[in-house]
């Protein structure tokens, strides 16, 4: 098997990214951290709002900042718009769990054991790169229509990239670890448990990480295909009603929920490698 | 060393540094230094010292918090490719071939590509790397690939070369051959040639001076003539005494920067 | 502090094959070697001697070599905690504190209480009172190399192995590091056999300094080193020693100075 | 095949198991439910025969080749902008933390009130799918350039046309190679969200298409065909990255 994921969004990406802290640190002496980076949005909130006031962009297409604003606030209070999240966020936690504990299970007996691997390498190779969007059809077939399929399709969004990135972990133990254990006459177990998982716990981080990403996104595909509630479900409805704003309001919360969850994850992340700085 | 004017000049100068707590460091005090030209001087000093700081500072890619770095009596406000720093970790342009990479300097410097291709060959030859220059550094071995950035150095035919711990991640055995190397390219060529080491031996092998650094701040401790002529025998009782003098004096900045150094986190 | 159980190391007609894609590496050829109980050893040798592998196979990682090895009467096979390695990286986990990669060296069946006084002696004995709950990462080279150190000596091997263990350190560091090893040699009186390809080093540091000679890499010479401890390093007697194992190493290259100045 | 080597019993095994499992329990449910691997295969074969298939298939990666070259024509240079210039990126970075989360699927109804009905939604969504990891690696990969590459040039006397483009963008090349190989995975995936949610033609159509006539079988023979054209395009992907790594002396 290889260790690719092609579900796996721009992981590579972010682990780039986070590695040039020495430069944001430079720019926040220089006073620029928290002016900067609002300018942007700033500009472009007052560019796109002045336009939709001077009728050059149709609010039917893309309403005006202020209105989404407004929707925003209504679909708060009202607690519509959290209640979808909620939905959407339950479906999510569920999906997940069962994906993730399944991939990790399995990519342990994979990584440990090579007969297990090559049983497996075949079958997976075969369905992993079937986009998870795709099984939606099908599901909603099998399982009907109702929360079941939909959970199906996050759990198996989530457990491709868990399994793949802890038998990667689990396979990248650095050889030397595992000699310092030879050396020491260590039993199975304690290599296990000892060096090789705790070696393999930011891969089996990375994993979530990207897991979770997927199940986001998963979640509201499958919402906007099939579901009467959610936030997927919230967009398509107003698709239907041609709320542009409460499609950017929904769009926009898909974001910031993404955001926050990827945050929490990290900070869970630091706090349980702090060995690893 | 009796030349009128130094290679290079450095007069009090200090640098200063924020460091990631927020507060300032003095990473070199009130230095005074000069070189003369065609010189070799060894920088040694426990970490901390400010050694590589000095050598930055004369390469001009830091500038100094406060007093004068001149070379040819003009003061250095920024790198220049009559002064070729070569680093530890080679800095070698993966992508390129060693021929490529020792043609990058004259490249840089618009020559044409006739002439580049000579300057660069001749520079291959002299370090003893023709036979491998169709080669990529990453099927080279440590010491080769620091021949090839000597190459890639001395084809722009520099007056002075820095050296940055040059041969720090290399064995015990490649390391005194390159030292031999360097000593015959310079009998050659005659750079200027600042070599930043922690070796007391690598120090007294190449140094006709020895300039011995303290830390906290980092500061000159004391300046050594090695007064042996070159060749020098590693193993010679005159050796030894240059060796045994320096050992000494650095064994006691050692201590010091032990107490400071070693024992934090 | 415990008295070694004076059993010796006696190595005979060892060799080591390598296969790679272009053929078989010869490693080592026809090592013989007896090492005294509370011996220190040095082996010298440019990379690629076999020096490295040497130390493998006694500690038992590298297998399928031919020849023998006997601790005491007992033949080497597999790995066993009579035999220490301290190796150049200190491979400490960088998951545990100080303290925990110290106790992960002491046999399993050690109960709790014997592994804390162990693993509290041991600390000391390196020098890092007030580490103990630091993690590798937070520490210099040095230190993490003491606390390598100290976690192949938790279990009173019989044998301690050093692979360059200072190879990694500056040159400041590494002569501490050795007046280090030579303390913890006079207190422990445990065998040591020390790989580097520092000439100076493996004088200062062994009896006996074993000469290696590249491809195939076999001993090409015992050098008896009976000056009294702490070595100087520029002292005649140590001058001489180092002349005769230079000599080892550059009798083959025709001088390099072919001009003066 | 009578030589077959011995690791590979293993596997051929547990598949062949796999697949038999799956004809036996099959036959217990009614095809339109639970198609057998017959089933699908013969409904493969009759997508074949009547030319659907290629239809679909070439309409489908027209699609994806298109979106996906507009996305990294647009991503690397600008990568390469941001990435340089970091008081640019430092600035637009918030923005870009908020954006990329909202998974593209999330755009589509929006795409199509901008865009109405038909090709343009799609390829909006693969684009933007392409487009982030690729930008995101591009802009990691110059910032990650070692700074001793940078010091070399400047000291040698190079002029920032040449620093840039004989320096910082072969240094970076390889972190933009993973950039585009992401960037392939993630635009296969949301190809078939696009047709599926929007298009009347393609690969993700032809599955929406087939489940309106409760086509299990022909489902099942779409969902493998698409798994089965996107790794061979990741897959060609990293054969070209790695022939290039090679010829740098990159990749070892």
């Amino acid at each position: 098997m290889e260790y690719i994921d092609t579900n796996s969004g721009d992981d590579s990406a972010e682990a780039l990214v986070n590695s040039d802290k020495a430069q944001t640190a430079r720019l926040t002496r220089r006073g620029g951290y928290f002016i900067l980076p609002l300018i942007v949005p700033i500009l472009l909130l007052v560019v796109w709002e002045l336009l939709s006031r001077k009728g050059l962009i149709k609010p039917t297409i893309l309403p005006p900042p202020s209105d989404i604003w407004l929707v925003f606030v209504d679909m708060i209070k009202s607690g519509e718009l959290l209640n979808h999240l909620r939905i959407s966020l339950w479906r999510v936690i569920k999906g997940f769990s069962a994906g993730a504990v399944l991939g990790l299970v399995t990519a342990v007996l994979i990584g440990l054991s090579p007969r297990v691997e090559r049983a497996l390498v075949l079958i997976t190779g075969l369905l992993r790169p079937i986009p998870i969007i795709a099984w939606v059809p099908v599901l909603i077939l099998w399982m009907g229509i109702d929360e079941a399929s939909k959970i199906t399709v996050i759990a198996i969004g989530s457990f491709w990239p868990v399994l793949l990135n802890v038998v990667h972990g689990i396979r990248n133990t650095d050889k030397k670890y595992v000699e310092v254990a030879t050396i020491f006459e260590k039993s199975r177990w304690t290599l296990l448990t000892k060096v090789v998982l705790p070696s393999a716990l930011p891969s089996i981080f990375t994993g979530i990480r990207i897991g979770i990403g997927i199940a986001w996104m998963s979640v509201v595909g499958a919402e906007l295909i099939a579901a009467s509630a959610g936030v997927g479900y919230m967009i398509m409805y107003a698709r239907e009603l041609s709320q542009a704003d409460v499609m950017l309001v929904g769009v926009i919360s898909i974001g910031i929920t993404g955001l926050l969850i990827d945050y929490a994850i990290r900070t869970l992340e630091t706090r349980l490698l702090k060995w690893s700085i | 060393m009796s030349d009128s004017i130094p290679k290079i000049q450095l007069s009090a100068v200090e640098k200063r540094f924020i460091s990631a707590r927020g507060d300032e460091q003095i990473a070199l005090s009130n230095l005074d230094l000069e070189i003369g030209s065609g010189e070799i001087v060894c920088l040694v000093g426990p970490s901390g010292c400010g050694k590589t700081t000095i050598i930055n500072l004369m390469a001009g890619f830091e500038k100094p918090s406060n007093g004068v770095v001149q070379i040819d009596g003009k003061q250095v406000s920024a790198p220049d490719p009559d002064h070729i720093m070569i680093f530890q970790d080679y800095g070698l342009y993966p992508w390129r071939t060693v021929l490529g990479n020792v043609l990058f300097g004259l490249q840089a410097r618009r020559i044409s590509p006739a002439e580049a291709l000579d300057k660069a060959l001749a520079s291959l030859e002299l370090v003893g790397l023709t036979s491998a220059r169709d080669k990529h550094p990453h099927e080279l071995s440590g010491g080769m690939k620091q021949r090839v950035s000597i190459a890639r150095a001395l084809a722009v035919e520099p007056s002075v070369l820095f050296m940055d711990e040059p041969f720090a991640a290399l064995d015990a055995f490649t390391r005194m051959h390159l030292q031999d190397e360097l000593l015959r390219i310079w009998q050659e060529k005659r750079p200027t040639i600042v070599f930043v080491t922690h070796e007391l031996d690598e120090a007294i092998t190449l140094g006709q001076r020895v300039v011995l650094m303290a830390p906290n701040p980092g500061r000159v401790q004391r300046i050594l003539d090695v007064k042996l002529a070159y060749p020098r025998e590693r193993t010679d009782v005159d050796f030894s005494i240059f060796r045994k003098e320096l050992f000494e004096e650095f064994h006691l900045v050692h201590r010091q920067a032990l107490d400071g150094t070693e024992y934090s986190i | 502090m415990s008295e070694n159980n004076g059993q010796a190391l006696s190595i005979s007609r060892l060799s080591k094959q390598f296969t790679i894609d272009t053929g078989t590496v010869q490693a080592l050829t026809d090592i013989n070697l007896r090492v005294e109980p509370g011996e220190f050893i040095s082996i010298v040798g440019a990379s690629g001697c076999g020096k490295s592998t040497l130390l493998r196979i006694i500690v038992g990682l590298d297998s399928e070599s031919s020849g023998e090895i006997l601790l005491g009467d007992q033949p080497i096979r597999t790995p066993g905690v009579e035999r220490g390695m301290v190796f150049q990286e200190a491979r400490l986990l960088p998951w545990l504190t100080v303290s925990d990669n110290i106790a992960f060296g002491c046999r399993s069946e050690t109960p709790s209480t014997e592994r804390n006084r162990l693993v509290r002696e041991h600390i000391e004995l390196v020098g890092l009172v007030g580490f103990e709950k630091a993690y590798p990462h937070q520490l210099s080279g040095g230190m993490q190399q003491r606390v390598s150190i100290a976690r192949a000596l938790v279990n009173r091997p019989k044998v301690l192995l050093l692979d360059e263990p200072f190879g990694a350190l500056d040159a400041l560091t590494r002569i501490n590091m050795q007046q280090e090893v030579l303390r913890i040699w006079e207190a422990e009186k445990t065998t040591m056999i020390l790989v580097t390809h520092d000439i100076d080093e493996a004088i200062y540091l062994g009896d006996r300094v074993v000469v290696m000679s590249n491809r195939p890499g076999t001993i090409k010479k015992i050098v008896q080193v009976s000056l009294p401890r702490p070595r100087d390093r520029s002292d005649y007697d140590f001058v001489q020693i180092r002349k005769e194992i230079y000599a080892e190493f550059f009798e083959q290259t025709n001088k390099p100075f072919a001009y003066a100045i | 095949m009578l030589l077959l080597p011995k690791k590979l019993l293993l596997p051929i095994a547990t598949l062949l198991a796999f697949v038999a499992i799956w004809q036996l329990g099959a036959r217990r449910y009614p095809p339109e439910l639970f198609p057998a691997p017959s089933d699908v295969v013969l409904a493969f074969k009759e997508l074949a025969d009547n030319g659907v298939l290629w239809g679909h298939i070439s309409v489908s990666l027209a699609r994806f080749s298109g979106a996906y070259l507009l996305a990294v024509i647009v991503a690397i240079p600008l990568g390469l902008f941001l990435g340089r210039f970091s008081r640019c990126h430092f600035a637009i970075d918030p923005l870009l933390q908020v954006l990329r989360p909202i998974s593209p699927i999330a755009w589509f109804p929006l795409a199509v009130l901008w865009f109405g009905i038909g090709n343009a939604p799609a390829v909006f969504i693969i684009f933007l799918a392409a487009f982030y990891p690729v930008l995101l690696t591009t802009i990691s990969a110059v910032r990650a350039v070692p700074a001793v590459y940078l010091k070399v040039a400047t000291n040698f006397g190079a002029r920032p046309g040449m620093t840039f483009l004989r320096v910082i963008v072969p240094a970076a090349f390889p972190g933009i190679m993973v950039g585009l190989h992401i960037a392939v995975g993630t635009a296969w995936i949301h190809l078939v969200a696009g047709e599926m949610l929007g298009a009347q033609s393609g690969l993700g159509f032809m599955i929406v298409d087939a489940r309106n006539f409760l086509r299990t079988d022909q489902i099942l023979a779409g969902m493998l065909l698409i798994g089965v054209l996107g790794l061979v395009i990741y897959r060609g992907m990293k054969a070209v990255e790695h022939a290039i790594g090679r010829r740098w002396g990159i990749a070892s």
